[in-house]
């Protein structure tokens, strides 16, 4: 083998702590190297076009690049080595930068350590062998997980596109957070009326199916060719014979239910439609709620429902979808803010959170619009918001910003102004972060033209007094204490990951972070990937956002699955286990551990011996660690090649 | 009837629908028996069973799966056989286990301690078993042992002296042998530091010959026609004679033997150089037991490395 | 012991501080107890060696170590070099057993180039043989494992010793055989009558202690027209495990394999141990191994200690009874019943 | 020259390309400052890791080794964590018996968010070592500073 060694300086960025020349001339008496150079930018033009031309000055049949993290260059590399003739796997990464120029200043012990990487990727180098992809066809067609406004832009323009779309969202209709909110800032329009078409549109475009109130059960395969399964929960109503027309909800008896949608701000029934302009329109029990499952008597609804659709025996079905890509639009959920017993831990009636005020708010909410105090139906005069409650709160495990709390709460200040003229708003706030289009100016008109008053300090009690609520808190910048007497205080509770997203994240094979928001596949140059291939991302389940961000980002994750999907076959990653038949004994211990069931028991001249589903492997290696004689190895990661490094790292 | 008769009926009985019977005959001297395989009723004259059953014959069934074959087992034989099962290297329905109480078998290297001064034990000209004792022909007269001061180590701490798992039994279950600690001599041996044991393997494992005893007497291991002791392709260990290649070795065998082991003890009695490779083993086991209550070829179900719990209650991560 | 050879004295007080003087010049291998076994370690100067244990090993890795660096190469360097391993220093192997010295005459045929007419010298093996000399301790009993007699051997056999020591009670009896042998015992006494005397009689109440040996003489013929009875070579091994103990224990088995370890760079080529019972040992390339199973292996072994190394080399057994294969094999397979019973086999037949 | 002698000792870190590489960027990326003994050898999941590697870098010369997955539940490959937790856990127990120190092999998880945790597992580890000094190979083994060392001249 003739190995090309190339050290990169990344300007400054690995030159400035390492000795690249030094490195290169160690690496020139490292085994079967025949060059080695140090190059200014390794990745840019200039640079790739050294690598090929070296390649082909030099008969090079392996290259060495020491540069950055092979996590970001590594495809870049390999497609130049590529154009140089070499087939992509005679390649190997030293990762210099990250892992060395980056963590220490050491100039000395760095120029060595980066010399030994290099000395590791060239012996593994030695053992690499050519690795051709297989080309496997792909399923045109797209899951996207959750009916939020996200995934209602992700689904709709991958349908523009042309390709089939299935809609899973947990709740019997679509809409998500949007759905609930009355206006949206810092238009001030109504949210119902811009996201209610789109909503329409869902449901009426020929390529989407659309399934409600169903989560998803199980995700097998892989990037092109998942296999899903879908979990339609059931409603107790045949939705094909349901018309949506609420007759059932008007006699329901059980008229003291939790209002999911409506965030508990008044009851609802038992069998319920969540909101008039629900997508779909349908009727669905709340069995925790319905007399017939509690006292197993009662069938009003069942009575009354014209078509019959009322089927309390109806048990959960499962539907299995073959699709090639997947959109996770799984939104996020606001904060128990309980937590906070200075704030009554929820035993205040008239300490609302943003969200239940947004319902007060809304003309379509249980309060036909009217603010009115929970405790006694009055309408408030004076109405304090709490912000950055759950946010940028260390103690209760949330210090992150929520990022649209700010805007909403400006927002909610000037249509209580709107709603009741003579009211005033006290907005107790850390720092305002209104950094959008049109942001800055909004906060500034709440307090310019709404006359809100804003306190910078954060609230540390509040408690009832005679009818009202007593507020205290710091103000930082005149420097003392304030109490305001509240009507109504409404806290603008931060948001985090949707619950059970760990859970489907699980399922997905996708990373997520601390707080359960779904990692990206690069925080910049990957905003929509993830490190699964085929999985994407939109709106808040990768991170908190408002809405024109996860409208933004619904349109690419489409855009890249829609680009996915464009084609008719994918390539396979070789980097797969393949199975030496003369070394195997058929012990089936590969096949025991397999997490992707890509190992199958095959008759060999009436021997057993194991066979890898060359499209299922996903390439992980446990079988490889598994067969104790090493019959069954990972492409590209084989035993002789990690012990090649291990021996470059334990025997020099 | 004596149980030596019982268990020639009980292998008569069986032999018209097995292959063979694997069990023990004489051996090349009056100390050892040989494993004998038993293919007709007149094989049945040579065989027998007792304190010198010392082999392992669930060694055999791996080789011989597709067929149906009995083996006289002891209680730890059986271990191997129930483990062997477990792993599907052999179809239990295939194999015939006739099960017998153990007594213990002898560990010759004990007798020549015992006869220090008097003989090697190479010149004992008989051997006749008394009850708990035996006695010796030597050449400076008759020598009386107590079998329990012969006996393998194994035998001292056996809490499966009858074959369990056996489809016909044969004579009086024993009660198995109550010990506090099952692996105090692991305990104890580690307590000897880390140099002092470095010290202690770099010159056992100095006088290892890499004959791969130890690998080919352990009825566990199964790939040795492709064991990667002497594969370039996976290349582990290089064909030196120096002690890290020899030590590996050992390694490699105690790994891929954790939670599976039952403690047989057969690579360590077939090693001609007196190295006690069982010890590592032994190790694992008792850590594998700790963690998950696993004692192979006891327990039945997958064997706890080639399965896990979300939740681990038992392994304590470190707290960084 | 003959009594017509040069005897010298060494009494056991003396004989500590005359080997010490003898490692001055070489290595002295002699048999020391190590946990269960027994086997040839480099003296240290002034220790006594052990002289009652009896090595489990034979000590042909002295001359024929069990992994040799034949050379190191380096590839890197303007011309790729190539560096021989250094000579080997003289060794004195003090207190073998008789059966062991009489192994290196199944060895010496094959490396010596005799039966090549001289084309093939291992000059590896060579050199270190030349540079050994080999003092051979009567022994003082038989086991039950033991047949030196059956193959031409005897308990205080003089073939292929340099010097035999014989035991008696005030010290060691030195017969010296060869030249080499003369020199180190140059400075001893010669032995009294009466001792040399008593060293005759101690060997002859051993030799006379040996079960009577059987009749190979038919074995050669019977194993070859057994070539193709697998059935018999399936029951004789049966129960063999197929492990390397009986040959690398052999004194007379002189296999080897050929290996480069190596960084791609430099490296070393080893010479080490095989053995026939592996299944390793005639795989070919293809995958494809004429021995497939221990029944074939099993029989190669026998047979060509017993059958085609006397077809080549004179008759002469390739096996000098020390019964090593027999005492040491983990599952008591027995060469000596499987030979017998070929010779009954090939008879019946 | 391989390791700094005096300064640094060998320690071999097996990471999967997920989580823990990712981590270990993300420190990087964070100009965390770490010490430099570590070399870390990439594999695409902590159930390839075989026990044996670290044994291999440990009866080899290594003077400690670090596995790192990602955390249990986030294996990218459902499972493979799982498997080598079991494994590694395992594995601890014949450290002391071989007469190896136990302290010299640690495993942990790092998520490739975990740029901070990453750092400190180094540092902590790292210092470990330092304490435990340099590990005294078996007998026979070739010594780092007896190999043939091509390189050395071209320093």
């Amino acid at each position: 083998m003739k190995i090309g060694v190339f050290i990169c300086h990344c300007g400054s960025n690995i030159a400035g702590t390492v000795d690249c020349a030094g490195v290169a001339r160690r690496a020139a008496a490292y085994p079967d190297v025949v060059y080695s150079t140090d190059i200014m930018y390794a990745c840019a033009e200039p640079g790739q076009d050294a690598v090929i031309a070296a390649v082909k000055e030099h008969g090079l049949t392996g290259v060495v690049v020491a540069s950055c993290t092979p996590r970001m260059h590594e495809p870049t590399f390999r497609k130049a080595v590529e154009r140089a003739g070499l087939n992509r796997y005679m390649f190997e990464m030293a990762n210099i930068r990250e892992h060395v120029s980056w963590i220490g200043k050491d100039m000395e012990a760095n120029t060595n350590k980066a010399a030994e990487l290099v000395r590791m990727a060239a012996a593994k180098l030695r053992l690499n062998r050519e690795l051709k992809p297989k080309s496997f066809p792909v399923t045109k067609r797209l899951l996207v997980i959750g009916g939020g406004v996200a995934g209602i832009q992700a689904a709709l323009d991958a349908a523009e596109a042309g390709l089939e779309v299935i809609m899973v969202e947990k709740q019997p209709t679509i809409g998500g957070k949007m759905a609930k909110l009355d206006k949206t800032f810092p238009t001030v329009d109504c949210s119902s009326c811009i996201l209610g078409p789109r909503m329409v549109d869902v449901a009426q475009h020929p390529n989407i199916t659309l399934y409600a109130y169903s989560e998803l059960e199980e995700v097998s395969g892989y990037v092109g060719n998942f296999d899903v399964k879908i979990r339609k929960k059931a409603t107790c109503v045949d939705w094909d014979k349901c018309t949506g027309c609420g007759l059932c909800t008007e006699k329901c008896p059980s008229k003291k239910s939790y209002d999911r949608f409506n965030e508990g701000v008044g009851p609802t029934t038992a069998i319920i439609i969540p909101f008039p302009q629900a997508i779909p329109k349908k009727a669905s029990i709340e069995r925790d709620y319905c007399r017939m499952f509690n006292q197993g008597k009662c069938g009003v609804c069942a009575k009354v429902c014209p078509t019959g659709a009322v089927d309390y025996a109806m048990q959960d079905e499962f539907v299995d979808v073959k699709v090639g890509g997947i959109v996770a639009a799984t939104g996020y959920d606001l904060v128990d803010w309980t937590v906070y017993g200075e704030y009554g831990a929820g035993r205040y009636p008239d300490v609302v959170t943003s969200l239940q005020y947004e319902r007060m708010l809304s003309a379509s909410g249980p309060t036909g619009g009217h603010i009115k105090r929970p405790s006694d139906g009055k309408e408030p005069k004076n109405v304090v918001f709490v912000q950055c409650v759950a946010s940028r709160d260390p103690s209760v495990g949330r210090p992150y910003c929520s990022g649209f709390c700010c805007m909403y709460t400006a927002k909610q200040a000037i249509l209580t102004k709107d709603h009741i003229p003579d009211s005033q708003s006290y907005v107790f706030y850390m720092d305002i972060r209104s950094p959008g289009k049109g942001y800055d100016e909004f906060t500034r008109r709440v307090q310019e033209e709404y006359g809100a008053k804003y306190i910078r300090g954060r609230v540390s009690m509040i408690y009832p007094k005679g009818g009202k609520l007593l507020v205290r808190g710091a103000d930082t910048l005149m420097g003392g204490q304030v109490e305001v007497e509240a009507d109504l205080v409404v806290l603008a509770v931060g948001g985090e990951a949707a619950a059970g997203s760990p859970a489907l994240a699980e399922k997905l094979r996708i990373s997520y972070d601390g707080y359960g928001f779904f990692m990206e596949g690069h925080p910049k140059l990957k905003p929509v990937e993830t490190n699964t291939a085929g999985v994407f991302l939109a709106g808040a389940c990768q991170g908190l956002k408002d809405i024109p961000s996860s409208v933004a980002q619904g349109s690419a994750a489409a855009a890249k699955a829609i680009g996915l999907l464009s084609r008719n076959m994918l390539d396979s990653d070789p980097q797969i286990a393949s199975v030496s038949v003369n070394r195997c004994v058929g012990c089936r211990k590969c096949i025991e551990v397999c997490p992707f069931k890509a190992i199958q028991e095959i008759d060999m001249r009436g021997l057993p011996k194991a066979e890898v589903i060359e499209t299922v492997c996903q390439g992980c290696g446990l079988c490889n660690a598994t067969c104790p004689q090493g019959a069954i190895q990972l492409s590209h990661f084989t035993d002789n090649q990690i012990l090649a490094e291990v021996e470059a790292l334990c025997r020099f | 009837m004596s149980i030596q008769d019982e268990l020639k009926s009980a292998i008569k009985a069986a032999l018209p629908d097995l292959s063979c019977v694997i069990g023990w005959g004489a051996g090349p001297e009056p100390l050892r028996a040989a494993p004998l395989f038993i293919r007709g009723e007149a094989d049945l004259q040579n065989f027998s069973a007792g304190f010198l059953s010392v082999n392992n014959p669930a060694l055999y069934l791996p080789a011989l799966k597709g067929s149906k074959v009995g083996v006289v087992a002891k209680g730890c034989d059986a271990r191997s056989v129930g483990q062997l099962a477990t792993e599907t290297l052999i179809i239990r329905e295939e194999v015939h286990v006739i099960g017998y109480p153990c007594e213990g078998v002898i560990d010759v290297d004990k007798v020549a301690a015992a006869l220090a001064g008097v003989c090697e034990p190479g010149e004992v000209g008989a051997l006749r078993e008394d009850g708990d004792n035996v006695a010796l022909d030597t050449p400076k007269g008759e020598v009386r042992l107590a079998k329990k001061d012969i006996a393998a180590d194994k035998c001292g701490r056996c809490i499966f002296p009858n074959a369990e798992n056996a489809d016909v039994f044969v004579g009086i279950r024993r009660a198995p042998t109550v010990v506090e600690d099952a692996y105090a001599d692991i305990a104890a041996f580690e307590a000897r530091g880390t140099e002092e044991l470095k010290a202690f393997w770099e010159k056992e494992m100095s006088r290892c010959i890499r004959c791969y005893a130890c690998r080919n007497a352990c009825p566990l291991c199964v790939c040795r026609d492709h064991c990667i002791a002497a594969s370039r392709e996976p290349h582990w260990i290089g064909q030196t004679d120096d002690v890290p290649d020899k030590l590996f070795f050992q390694v490699i065998h105690a790994v891929h033997l954790s939670g599976r082991c039952t403690g047989c003890g057969e690579c360590e009695r077939a090693c001609p150089l007196g190295i006690p490779v069982l010890k590592l083993k032994r190790a694992l086991s008792r850590r594998v037991e700790n963690l998950f209550g696993y004692k192979a070829g006891i327990a039945t179900g997958t064997p706890p490395l080639l399965t896990f719990n979300i939740e681990e209650s038992t392994i304590k991560e470190r707290d960084w | 012991m003959s009594a017509d050879t040069v005897k010298k004295f060494i009494s056991f007080d003396a004989l500590p501080g005359f080997l010490a003087r003898v490692a001055e010049t070489g290595t002295v291998y002699a048999p020391r107890r190590e946990g269960g076994a027994v086997v040839y370690r480099p003296l240290k100067p002034g220790d006594a060696p052990e002289l009652g244990a009896r090595p489990t090993e034979s000590c042909k890795h002295v001359v024929f170590p069990r992994s040799e660096t034949l050379f190191s190469f380096d590839l890197k360097a303007e011309r790729p070099a190539l560096t021989e391993s250094p000579e080997p220093g003289p060794a004195v192997v003090f207190g073998a057993l008789s059966c062991d010295a009489r192994g290196f005459l199944a060895f010496d045929p094959v490396y010596n180039g005799s039966g090549t007419g001289g084309s093939a010298r291992d000059t590896y093996y060579l050199r270190r043989r030349s540079r050994t000399l080999l003092v051979v301790k009567a022994c003082k009993s038989a086991l039950n494992t033991c047949f030196c007699n059956w193959v031409g051997g005897g308990p205080a056999s003089p073939q292929g010793a340099d010097v035999l020591a014989v035991e008696t009670e005030q010290g060691l009896v030195l017969d010296i055989l060869s030249e080499q042998g003369a020199a180190f015992a140059e400075s001893l006494p010669a032995a009294s009558e009466a001792q040399a005397g008593a060293a005759l009689a101690a060997v002859k109440a051993v030799e006379d202690s040996l079960p009577g040996a059987a009749e190979l003489s038919a074995a050669p013929a019977a194993l070859a027209s057994l070539f193709s009875s697998a059935e018999f070579w399936k029951n004789e091994s049966a129960h063999c495990l197929y492990c390397g103990a009986c040959t690398y224990l052999c004194p007379t088995c002189y296999c080897f394999n050929i290996t480069d370890e190596s960084d791609g760079l430099s490296g070393v080529r080893l010479r080490s141990w095989d053995n026939c019972m592996s299944p390793l040992f005639t795989l070919e390339a293809s995958g494809h191994n004429p021995r497939p199973n221990k029944a074939d292996r099993l029989k190669n072994r026998v047979g060509h200690k017993f059958s085609y190394y006397p077809s080549l080399h004179a008759g002469r057994f390739s096996c000098c009874g020390c019964g090593r294969c027999i005492k040491s094999c983990p599952s008591s397979v027995d060469i000596r019943k499987i030979v017998l019973d070929a010779v009954k086999e090939a008879a019946n037949v | 020259m391989s390791v700094l002698e005096g300064k640094e000792l060998r320690v071999v870190g097996f990471l999967c390309n997920w989580c823990s590489y990712g981590g270990a960027d993300t420190a990087g990326v964070g100009r965390f400052t770490q010490p430099t003994d570590l070399r870390i050898i990439r594999v695409p999941c902590s159930g390839r890791i075989n026990p044996l590697f670290v044994m291999k870098a440990l009866v080899g010369g290594a003077d400690g080794v670090l596995v790192s997955g990602c955390h249990p539940r986030d294996c990218h490959y459902a499972e493979g964590n799982y498997y080598a937790r079991r494994r590694l856990e395992v594995l601890k127990g014949l450290l002391p018996v071989l007469g190896i120190d136990p302290r010299r092999f640690e495993y942990t998880w790092v998520s490739a968010s975990e740029g901070q945790r990453w750092q400190h597992v180094v540092e902590t580890f790292t210092a470990q070592i330092h304490a435990l000094g340099p590990a005294q190979p078996f007998a026979g083994a070739s010594r780092p500073a007896d190999r043939h060392r091509p390189d050395a001249a071209a320093v």
